[in-house]
């Protein structure tokens, strides 16, 4: 695994063979320029790949990936290992076979090709997408050992793409009167069409009609050739394949906005339109999948903070389950709902440590202990924990999932 | 539009694609299924993984049941205890069912079915036919069960403030273990 | 060719049967989240990947291919289509056999594991790679048609690594006394062992010892598992598989820095240390091989610049080869050595049109013509050219590569 | 160092790898070898590629010759005619040929390699032998043909000032096509 692959062994007086003898790869050749038009990660990365849970759903058609976070760093999510969630499979779909209808309370009903799409003036953001359902198997307690598995529903990606607001004025907003109150619903062209609600403010403020994401043409798995950006809300409303668009004066209620992606509370009633993703944080090293492999001394600790409010503004680490804080280093100064990469430098003194990190926006949220949510939700909720993460390190450096009191 | 681009919908375009169907029926189109034909096409088309009586098999969702549980361990969220609005159901059935062949019933059959689940939730007697002109009068169980976002003004007032740097707990200690349920994928962790 | 693949057809008044009638993507299943642990690009976009042109070099092993930015939007470059240049190949080299040496006028020369740097404080920042042969076969005129192989010798990435000034300060610098007038040599682990001198002054300002790219690990073609970067200079000193820093009281006038990477006048004689990379821009789409397939009416003219002097403030563009000048519109503010992507949202005539691009960064630099580099410095530079380039377009929305009075 | 990370590179861990040799001869290990030595490696070794005279043979690069080219179209540049430090030839060979076996070497080898590289440009005799002690005293024809990087006061206030918006030409016409040239890899462009 991993664990094995990165462990340095130099720490010998003697010299060490690796550098006092000539080895293969400074003498011979490594691959030309023609090897791989386009390249995939280095055979010893293999393990830094999406996994899916198998007993989480009946099959891997409507089923969730994770991002492996544990392995990354900085902020920019690959394509290639970016979480996946489909309701009926990734479809193949030609930019020539793509259509996007605009209907419903607007001036004229359209129609549009991927090619016109291309000719609206187009915006570039960067902004995270989390599932609703991230760290939701960890209400009932610890259960999944691994950042990827607790925290990967999550990317963030630099977006290319029309303001969804500029599609809506093209069809014109006349016919909807009074914006206020009016929704847009949108849904996908794939066999499950997963179709929300959104409200006309959010359309009009910042939704994406978004055609390439980390410069490239998005991903299959991501909708290819369009999908929708909603920035800072739950990913379920991150329509891919996005084949429609329709103005109306009321939600939908579509399947995916009653029975699923809303959270039920303790009395058994349940929260409905809980779009926003509050702001939330997890140490992605050391964790679970990326142990301490060196001992003591001086140790990174590095991790992921993010607010569907605004801008991360400070991030605090604790040591000892919450008993004592310290601020952590921002790596570049929080954007808008976008991932934020912290790192506390410190000296580890090789005792046990109990790992948290909390998370703290321009809104002034503090990012809860999971107590405190299950206090005002109770264990049901599924969706929107946003509870603060420990991880028991051990000494030996092994890392595990854990709650504390 | 500004910039001329796009092209008029067609009106059949707009009738293929806007199928949308609304809590107050919006949508809804021409049709009646009752249920016993619900039966039929539910055990042809949906039972395999939703059980005969809806009650679903082993992973694949419970369409009926679970009423008194919102409250309980481990909810049962059917259209029967869970859904709001019945036009959820409609919509969905005809958008994104059969798993594996979707948008290939005819309202017809989706009246049918939706009559069928709803008799399996025992929302309806035996000769129930749904159509447009009697689908606001099915009540459902939840619908009002559901209150629109409150985190506003229920938590974030709670955690916003100051947040604490020192002695903030006397004593910590674990209380639950990942490594102990060890239902983690075995190539994820070390 | 990606020509057809974009081309809509949905503009009759009749109803399209891609609406009408049920398609089997919206009907079947797509892929399940098992199907690609790794993704890649979808199979419609084959055509956007690294290009080599065969004529160049001898062989692939040293040689250089190119990133298809005619194809890409935004700014960050994915890694997989990121240009290579190589000396002697990319080389296979695992963490666990990495070392890097730091020796010379330092307190402590020593050694490091992969795993030792990765205990060293991070930082995080978005960088553009420029080889300095970038635009080089256009000395004596448009001579390659397509953006790609004029200008696509360049990548945009998110970068995670050390400081070089943290290694060097673990070392210790004392040894060097005054540190005006030092160097530090930097060299690769592969048989070209590539090495290149770098004064202080840089080293301590702004490289970056790197492992992560974009998140995640380097890619093998890019020097995994540790490469230099060093903000806004010329590609070459990027060191790739870095081995060993050696600090300096002179340069060590390597090969790479004198029989290459020097730069011949009309005169004969030759500019050295020529490390900055100038402003510079460039029109991505209408390109040669981005042509405009919609006819005249809304178009979006995109483009990048960048400077190695420091953030892109301001691109003009031209449509009458120079004529006139119109300032486009910065997708993102400028960043300091980073791409800045920019649009021109315009309306297209459906005459010939001249394109040109003219970046300006904030030390007031304006990118000049190429006639105006010439007039300097004749046709044997090969490196820097950072001449204004020139797409000549024509009615049917074809583009070529031309050079004007 | 501060963090006390890292462990002391050995005596002899530093002599492999600190293998440099800069203009002044520093890092030049002991040793000498002679044109004729050079010559029969150099036809084992080097010549497949770079010519029995180091003319180069086909893309791959020339090594003698290409005097008086400098000012000329498509200079030729090879070590005697461009290269102004005779350590870089040396420093070069021991690190990165022969291409594909690079870092095999002995020093004795470079050493002779060199001097026969020398002796094809025509810049020491048939019985030259190239030690330390004589390094520094092969005149490189242009040694004296660089100039430390002047973009600063050549080129930038050229190019600054208020750039022209409107007007800035009479006429543009078309001067050269890459179309015409046609050398560019046919799947890449349309
Ligand atoms: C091959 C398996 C399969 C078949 C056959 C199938 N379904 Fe489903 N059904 C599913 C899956 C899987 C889901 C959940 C999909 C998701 O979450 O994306 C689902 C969801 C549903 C839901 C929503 C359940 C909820 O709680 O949200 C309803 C209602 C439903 N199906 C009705 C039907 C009907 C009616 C038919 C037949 C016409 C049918 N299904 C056929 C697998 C199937
Ligand atoms: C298989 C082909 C091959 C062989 C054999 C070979 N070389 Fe080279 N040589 C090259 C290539 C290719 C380059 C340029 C490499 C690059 O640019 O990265 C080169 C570059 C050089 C240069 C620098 C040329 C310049 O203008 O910068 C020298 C000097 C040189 N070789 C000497 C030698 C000597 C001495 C030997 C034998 C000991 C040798 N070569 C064997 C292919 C070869
Ligand atoms: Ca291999
Ligand atoms: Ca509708
Ligand atoms: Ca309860
Ligand atoms: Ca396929
Ligand atoms: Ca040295
Ligand atoms: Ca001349
Ligand atoms: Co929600
Ligand atoms: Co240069």
């Amino acid at each position: 695994g991993a664990f094995a692959a990165t462990t340095g062994t130099a720490r010998a007086a003697e010299s060490d063979p690796l550098i006092t003898e000539p080895q293969f790869w400074a003498q011979g050749f490594g691959d030309g320029v023609d090897a791989t038009p386009y390249g995939l990660p280095i055979e010893f990365e293999s393990d830094v790949i999406r996994r899916n849970v198998e007993w989480l759903t009946a099959d891997t058609i409507s089923s969730i990936n994770f991002t492996p976070i544990h392995a990354l760093d900085g902020t920019i999510t690959p394509q290639g290992c970016a979480f996946e969630r489909h309701h009926s499979g990734a479809i193949e779909l030609r930019k020539d076979d793509y259509r996007l209808m605009i209907n419903g309370l607007v001036d004229k009903p359209l129609v549009f090709t991927y090619d016109d799409l291309e000719r609206f003036p187009r915006e570039n953001h960067v902004y995270f997408c989390e599932c609703a359902a991230n760290s939701g198997m960890e209400w009932a307690g610890a259960q999944l050992n691994g950042a990827q598995f607790t925290h990967g529903m999550i990317h963030n990606m630099e977006y290319t793409g029309v303001p969804l607001k500029t599609l809506l004025t093209e069809a014109g907003l006349g016919a909807a009167g009074d914006l206020a109150g009016k929704w847009v619903y949108v849904e996908g062209a794939d066999a499950s069409s997963n179709g929300r609600s959104i409200p006309m403010e959010k359309a009009l403020e910042d939704c994406l009609v978004a055609f390439k994401a980390n410069g490239e043409a998005l991903r299959k798995e991501h909708g290819y050739p369009v999908r929708l950006v909603v920035p800072g809300w739950e990913g379920n409303m991150w329509v891919k394949w996005l084949r429609r668009i329709e103005v109306m004066d009321a939600p939908v209620e579509a399947r995916e906005e009653t029975s699923k992606y809303t959270d039920t509370l303790a009395d058994g009633t349940s929260r409905k339109w809980t779009w926003v993703m509050d702001a939330k944080s997890v140490i992605t090293s050391p964790s679970p999948q990326s142990p301490i492999t060196h001992g003591g001394g001086p140790l990174v600790i590095s991790g992921l903070a993010w607010s569907g409010h605004g801008a991360i503004t400070r991030v605090d680490v604790s040591k000892d389950g919450g008993k004592t804080w310290q601020t952590a280093r921002l790596a570049r100064p929080g954007e808008k709902r976008a991932l934020t990469r912290f790192y506390l430098d410190t000296d580890w003194d090789g005792q046990e440590m109990l790992l948290q990190s909390r998370a703290i926006d321009d809104t002034g949220y503090v990012q809860p202990t999971k107590d405190q949510l299950r206090e005002v939700r109770g264990l049901n909720s599924i969706y929107h924990n946003n509870g603060i993460q420990t991880w028991l390190v051990n000494p030996d450096g092994k890392a595990e999932n854990v709650e504390v009191s | 539009g500004p910039l001329g681009l796009g092209r008029p919908a067609t009106p059949d375009e707009i009738a293929a694609w806007d199928t949308d169907v609304r809590p107050d029926g919006t949508g809804l189109p021409d049709g009646e299924g009752d249920v016993w034909t619900g039966e039929e096409l539910f055990e042809a088309n949906c039972a395999v993984c939703h059980g005969d009586f809806a009650e679903g098999v082993d992973n694949w969702p419970q369409l009926a049941g679970g009423f008194g549980t919102l409250d309980q361990d481990d909810p049962v969220k059917t259209v029967g205890s869970y859904w709001p609005y019945l036009s959820t159901t409609w919509d969905y059935i005809y958008r994104s069912m059969p798993y594996g062949n979707a948008q290939s019933l005819e309202p017809v059959d989706v009246y049918a079915l939706v009559a069928y689940i709803l008799y399996s939730n025992d929302l309806v007697d035996d000769d129930f036919v749904l159509s447009r002109d009697n689908f606001l009068d099915v009540e459902m169980p939840n619908a009002g069960g559901f209150r629109v976002d409150d985190r506003a003004e229920t938590e974030y007032p709670l955690w916003r403030g100051e947040p604490c740097m020192e002695n903030c707990k006397d004593a910590v200690t674990v209380t639950m273990r990942a490594a102990v349920l060890d239902v983690t994928p075995d190539d994820g962790a070390e």
